[in-house]
């Protein structure tokens, strides 16, 4: 059986990975793709407590942050569409007024 | 080398189920297509294939050599490594799911193993179907997109909507039965149907959720992409939609996909509303369990008949070989009761799932085309709705009946 | 038993609900209802103080002492809201009652068609309140308060017409000069404050100021008793303030320009209440000064000086309201030499009369203007007495007292200040000389004013002056003056052949005996002599003025060629306020102008807030560079804070293993 | 070596290189693709740690609904390949050691933490469905009014104004 502490450190490779995502990527779409990224590797780390705590409220934690990145996607994107949209790019860096 | 054997049996027998299924499926699926065009020929009063073989029999076979040695040309600007993932994708996932699907109660015993009719015994089998499923949209979205044509573009991206919004009815669609069985796993689903046995056919979940069961219905169709929902391959306005660029294997491996999830899907859909592997007919009458006996002979033997009076020297000799395998099975099963009620299962389900295909046949052959926006609101304003509705009355009734089991 | 004793803040209490109700109402209402409101505030007032009084005399005049409640308590400091009655209260608070009574039914003539009219008796009521509230005070705190209140509305009656730029001027400067005398005063009340721990005049466990400076038990006594020690810096700060006051030298100034008030105003503030304060004050710290022999000839020497100085300035001024304020100014000079020579009982005496007398001449002068349609300039009156007989008659009485002609009112208070001066040792004559050349001044430019004003033929166009009689409602008061005036010095009538002298009898209780109780008949001799000698005066200065503006009309344009540059200086008033104006308003101007404003204001203020202002902006400037708008950048200051929160939660000290806690 | 951890290495190996891949991927599509390989994989991991139902929810919500949506997105607006400007200094030098050092106390505090696992046992869907019926029955009406919320955000940013 696998040590619960291999988990966490699976997820933090995987948060770190996310934050450098976060931070190197100029895409839009994959910045908030990096955030789903650490979303889950949030999620891996509740999953990986409840499993070594022998409850189930991670997992339902889990659920909680599933719903709440759905919203977040729905919403983002269409803020992606628009952004789009009005300045012909999906470059953050080209993106860095707040009005047109 | 016996002991290897021994030591890891579980695994080899999984492994030769795999394969076994496989074949049966791929077979299968070849021989949907020679069955969908026969139907629909017969319901537009033409002959459809009849040259290769006996009555066209061999007509897939040709199909399958035909995909087979045929060019494969990759267009120029694709996106390779997508362009390739995108139908093996679609492919793995629709025959993965068939994995889940329990073919029947009892189990085989051979040398001593129990043999399940049945790959992966999930306890969460529903939802890890639906979870293939929902991967299922990847292969059309992705081959759409990557073979960098505006056709193949539209094609997908419409299918991606599509599916994804049908994939919420679908899902609404079973919670109620769901709900009536407490449980995710299929067999659970099928016995919690068998409670009532002695009614038949009237136990089955077809009846408390007719709503669920429409609602499932056309919401499968539409995520098996079938006509009437067929947009994404609309050769009217698309060309041929996603597949437009693909040629020879990749396409037939994108065409085998769709004719495996109609399989999953009909079998899904016996299982979940029909009853699964149950006799439409109350145990207590026994006698029928000599039905598929009294159903394979007479076939076999006018199949036979048919044969000798066929036009080709070829007929004349397959076909009637053939009846006579049909009906001396369905002697066998009479000279041996335990095959019988092994069968019964088996058949049942199978017999329900082949008249959900020719249902899908049906379909095509009747119902023209729907409009992108129809397809939509249908799906948003209706079907979804409706199957929500459902999953509240049954909560409803289930709350007034108080707790299940 | 005493209810008016018990209750005495009633007394005050009234006019301050009619300042109050007319104020706030009056503007809508008509003139009757916001007189009647304003006379019967004060006439209410007035009845209640003489039944106050009555009880007074009724409880064998016992002082008279009620706490109501704590207004201030900080710290060791605790000042209520005292009132106390003794003799002196008695006089002042029925001086104050009822010559402002007879005043306000004189305003509702005098005013009956001026603009803001419920404004006017508003600021009236007002005035009686802090006044009374001033005679009341039973704590030094208090007192300041009607001191102050007084002076606010001294301020807002001269500036009635604030419309005339000479009379909000006069209402500043009439301002900005007490100031100056009421900032001597409350430097006065600290000192007091800090070396006796306590405001008040008595307490019941004689703790208060006079009592201690009666016994002697308070701190610090042995550093006191010297010439130059507490008392006397106390002293001359309280008489600072209330030189400012009573316009006294060197703040004087602003009393003839007070004249720009409404005449009504001039007769009850600046002739018959508010200027007589000073006086008030210092007789009420007689205790005080009684230990400062310096004190007293300081405020003896300034009085004799204001009364020459401001008669002096009275002979040839020719608006006949300035005339009689440089006599007010002169009068109370007097009443300060009396004080200042420790004869409290003759001030305070004096300090009615003339009220009674200067409110009439006021007020007769009122009549006279209003006789004239506006007109204030004696040159150009003459002959009036055929028409506005009884304004001459009460006019004459007045003036007659004002003079000190025997039997009239002002002869006994003058005589009685004047006794006391010659009395006093040592330079008591000196002081009395010049007392009795100011008699002489006084008697001229009295007369030389009634003449100017009643006798003689009209120096004006009479048909475009209808001279009229004033309505009685402004006659009336006049004549009760009159009356007043007539016998209100009999209280000393028996001193003459030797009887008591039942006013200072009176105070006695508040005052002491008083000086040279020794010599009997010798003292009774002398006064017989003075008071002769005074009517002899007075007599003189009234033949003059007989001489030079009845006999030989043109005799005084002579004079004014022969001594022009004694007659320019006077009519100049001896330049005083163009030396103030050189002195200190200019220099004060410069100051605020290229000090206060140029350098503090616009360097220092400014400086420090646009400083500020620009401070922040610069570094907003530079902080701004990190809100570049490139996401990526928030993404470093993102993980920067993580790295921070987590190193903290981890590395706390007390926090612990916050992450390995699951168990 | 135990099957599991077999299992679980490949997993996490497979987890690693996607999440990597979705940094090294030029292209948004393929950068997604890669993410789903994460998401399958960790919903293996999950099937590992016997929490099946949250491995379903994970391929159902994340792969067939989320990652749908942003490769519908990245298709719509066709986006193409991401061009690498430079425009923050911060990000391109304080960058990486500022995540290394992240991951870095990271593992202190996994290291430091000691917990004690348990065998792995089937939390299963009628116990998770009871905690969140009962115990976080307003959590979930609360993320319900969220999604109700976020339904309507999408629509009023989705539509044209005309």
């Amino acid at each position: 059986m696998v040590p619960t502490n291999y988990y966490l450190l699976l997820s933090a490779i995987l948060f770190g990975l996310g934050v450098i995502a976060f931070v190197f990527k100029r895409n839009i779409i994959t910045i908030f793709m990096s955030i789903e990224l650490m979303l889950n590797a949030v999620n891996l780390a509740f999953v990986a407590f409840s499993q070594a705590r022998g409850q189930t409220d991670g997992q339902v934690f889990v659920l909680f942050v599933i719903v709440v990145a759905a919203a977040e996607a729905a919403v983002g994107l269409g803020i992606v569409i628009l952004t789009a949209r009005n300045r012909q790019s999906l470059n953050v860096e080209k993106v860095d007024l707040l009005k047109l | 080398m016996t002991s290897f054997l021994q030591a890891n049996a579980t695994l080899i027998i999984t492994l030769i189920k795999i394969a076994l299924i496989l074949f049966i499926v791929l077979t299968v699926n070849a021989y949907l297509t020679w069955f969908e065009r026969k139907v629909v020929a017969h319901m537009q009063s033409r002959w459809g294939p009849h040259r290769v073989g006996p009555h066209g029999l061999l007509q897939p076979a040709a199909d399958g050599l035909k995909f087979l040695l045929k060019e494969d040309p990759t267009p120029a600007g694709v996106d390779r490594p997508t362009y390739f993932l995108a139908p093996l994708m679609a492919l793995a996932l629709s025959l993965t799911s068939i994995a889940i699907i329990p073919f029947g109660p009892q189990s085989l015993h051979v040398f001593g193993y129990e043999i399940k009719l049945q790959i992966a015994d999930l306890n969460i089998g529903l939802l890890a179907l639906f979870a293939i499923t929902a991967l299922g949209v990847y292969g059309v979205a992705l081959a759409g997109w990557s073979s960098n044509s505006k056709y193949p573009l539209l094609g997908g991206l419409r299918s991606s909507a599509q599916m994804v919004s049908y994939e919420l009815a679908l899902t609404m669609s079973v919670v109620g039965v769901l709900l009536m069985a407490g449980s995710f796993d299929l067999r659970k689903i099928i016995d919690q149907q068998a409670a009532h046995a002695q009614w038949g056919i009237f136990g089955w979940n077809l009846w408390p959720q007719v709503l669920g069961f429409v609602c499932f219905a056309i919401a499968a169709v539409a995520e098996t992409n079938r006509v009437p929902f067929d947009l994404p391959e609309a050769e009217s306005e698309l060309v041929a939609g996603f597949h437009t660029e693909y040629a020879s294997f990749k396409f037939a491996m994108f065409f085998i996909a769709e004719y495996t999830s109609m399989i999953t899907v009909s079998a899904l859909c016996t299982i979940m509303f029909f009853g699964g592997w149950l006799s439409p007919f109350p145990v207590s009458w026994t006698f029928t369990h000599y039905l598929p006996s009294v159903i394979l002979i007479p076939f076999g033997l006018w199949v036979i008949w048919d044969g000798i009076r066929y036009e080709t020297i070829w007929g004349r000799i397959v076909l009637p070989g053939i009846g006579t395998v049909i009906a001396a099975i369905g002697a066998a099963l009479i000279v041996f009761p335990a095959a019988n009620e092994f069968i019964q299962g088996p058949f049942w389900l199978l017999g329900k799932i082949l008249f959900f295909l020719f249902v899908y046949v049906w379909l095509r052959g009747t119902l023209p085309r729907f409009r992108y926006d129809q397809l939509m609101s249908f799906g948003w304003k209706l079907l979804l709705p409706v199957s929500i509705a459902n999953v509240i009355i049954t909560a409803f009734i289930l709350l007034l009946r108080g707790p299940a089991k | 038993m005493a209810f008016a004793l018990d209750y005495l803040w009633i007394i005050p209490l009234l006019p301050l609900l009619g300042s109050g109700i007319n104020g706030l109402f009056g503007k809508k209402w008509p003139n009757s209802i916001v007189s009647f409101v304003a006379l019967g505030s004060t006439g209410l007032s007035f009845l209640f103080a003489l039944e106050a009084v009555r009880e007074f005399f009724a409880n064998g005049q016992q002082l008279v002492h009620r706490h109501y409640f704590n207004w201030i308590s900080a710290g060791s400091f605790t000042a209520g809201f005292d009132l106390q009655m003794d003799q002196l209260t008695v006089v002042m608070v029925l001086v104050v009652t009822g010559v402002g009574f007879l005043i306000h039914i004189y305003s509702t003539g005098y005013m009956a068609h001026e603009g803001g009219y419920y404004r006017f008796f508003s600021y009236l009521n007002l005035f009686m309140f802090f006044m009374l509230i001033l005679v009341l005070a039973a704590n030094y705190a208090l007192l300041f308060v009607g001191w102050e209140g007084v002076g606010l509305c001294s301020y807002l009656l001269i500036g009635f017409y604030f419309l005339r730029k000479s009379a909000s001027d006069a209402g500043n400067k009439a301002f900005i000069v007490n100031r100056i005398g009421d900032f001597g005063f409350m430097l006065g009340m600290f000192l007091l404050f800090r070396t006796f721990g306590t405001l008040s005049f008595h307490t019941t466990d004689l703790k208060g100021i006079f009592d201690l400076a009666v016994s002697g038990q308070w701190a610090g006594v042995h550093e006191s008793w010297g010439q130059f020690g507490t008392f006397t810096i106390a002293c001359l700060l309280l008489f600072m303030g209330a030189t400012g006051k009573s316009a006294q030298l060197p703040l004087y100034v602003w009393l003839p320009d007070a004249m720009e008030g409404p005449t009504p105003v001039s007769a009850l503030i600046h002739a018959a209440t508010m200027v007589t304060a000073g006086v008030y004050v210092v007789a009420r710290s007689h205790v005080l000064f009684a230990h400062s022999e310096t004190a007293m000839v300081v405020v003896a020497v300034v009085g004799c000086a204001t009364a020459l100085f401001a008669a002096t300035i009275g002979l040839v001024q020719t608006d006949i309201k300035k005339v009689l304020a440089y006599s007010t100014v002169s009068q109370l000079g007097y009443m300060f030499l009396a004080c200042g020579v420790g004869a409290y009982t003759a001030g305070i005496f004096h300090l009615m009369t003339h009220a009674f007398f200067k409110a009439l001449l006021f007020l007769a002068a009122g009549s006279v203007i209003h006789a004239m349609g506006g007109e204030q300039d004696m040159l150009k009156m003459g002959g009036l007495g055929g028409k506005i007989k009884k304004t001459y008659a009460t006019m004459l009485m007045a003036t007659l007292a004002i003079a000190g002609i025997w039997p009239f009112a002002g002869f006994f208070s003058k005589d009685s200040i004047l006794f006391h001066t010659f009395q006093k040792e040592p330079g008591g004559q000196i002081l009395y000389g010049v007392g009795l050349f100011t008699a002489l001044l006084t008697s001229f430019y009295m007369f030389r004013l009634v003449f100017l004003t009643f006798t003689g033929k009209p120096r004006f166009d009479e048909h475009h002056v209808h001279v009229h009689e004033s309505p009685n409602s402004m006659v009336v008061p006049l004549m009760i003056l009159a009356l007043l005036s007539l016998v209100g010095g009999w209280f000393a009538f028996p001193a003459l052949w030797g009887g008591p002298d039942y006013f200072s009898a009176f105070l006695q209780p508040v005052f002491g005996a008083p000086e040279a109780a020794g010599a009997e008949a010798a003292a009774h001799n002398m006064e017989l002599i003075l008071s002769g000698v005074a009517l002899v005066t007075a007599l003189i200065g009234l033949a003059i003025a007989w001489w030079l503006y009845i006999s030989r009309p043109d005799k005084p344009k002579q004079l004014a060629q022969s001594m022009q540059p004694a007659y320019k200086t006077l009519l100049n008033k001896y330049y005083v306020d163009e030396l103030y104006d050189a002195v200190v308003v200019k220099p004060l101007m410069w100051l605020s102008t290229n000090v206060f404003w140029k350098i503090v204001d616009v360097g220092g203020i400014d400086g420090t807030v646009n400083g500020i202002a620009s401070g922040a902006r610069s570094i907003g400037d530079t902080v701004r560079h990190a809100q570049s708008g490139n996401t990526r950048s928030y993404a470093v200051w993102v993980v920067i804070g993580a790295l921070i929160i987590i190193a903290v939660v981890l590395f706390w000290p007390s926090s612990g293993p916050a992450v390995g806690m699951v168990r | 070596m135990t099957p599991q951890l077999i299992i679980f290495f490949v997993l996490a190996a497979i987890a690693v290189l996607g999440a990597a891949s979705l940094i090294f991927q030029r292209h948004p599509i393929h950068s997604a693709l890669s993410l789903i390989v994460v998401m399958v994989a960790l919903a293996g991991l999950y099937l590992l740690m016997g929490a099946d139902f949250v491995a379903a929810v994970q391929i159902i919500v994340y792969g067939g609904a989320i990652m749908v949506l942003f490769i519908f997105v990245i298709m719509l607006l066709n986006a193409g390949i991401e061009e690498r400007t430079n425009a923050s200094q911060m990000a391109r030098f304080a960058g990486i050691p500022l995540t290394v050092a992240l991951l870095g106390i990271l593992a202190v505090a996994i290291f430091r933490s000691q917990i004690a696992s348990q065998p792995a046992q089937l939390a299963d869907t009628h116990k998770i469905s009871l905690m969140l019926f009962r115990e976080f029955v307003y959590p979930f009406e609360l993320t319900s009014f969220l999604i109700l919320v976020a339904i309507l955000g999408a629509l009023v940013l989705a539509q044209r104004e005309s």
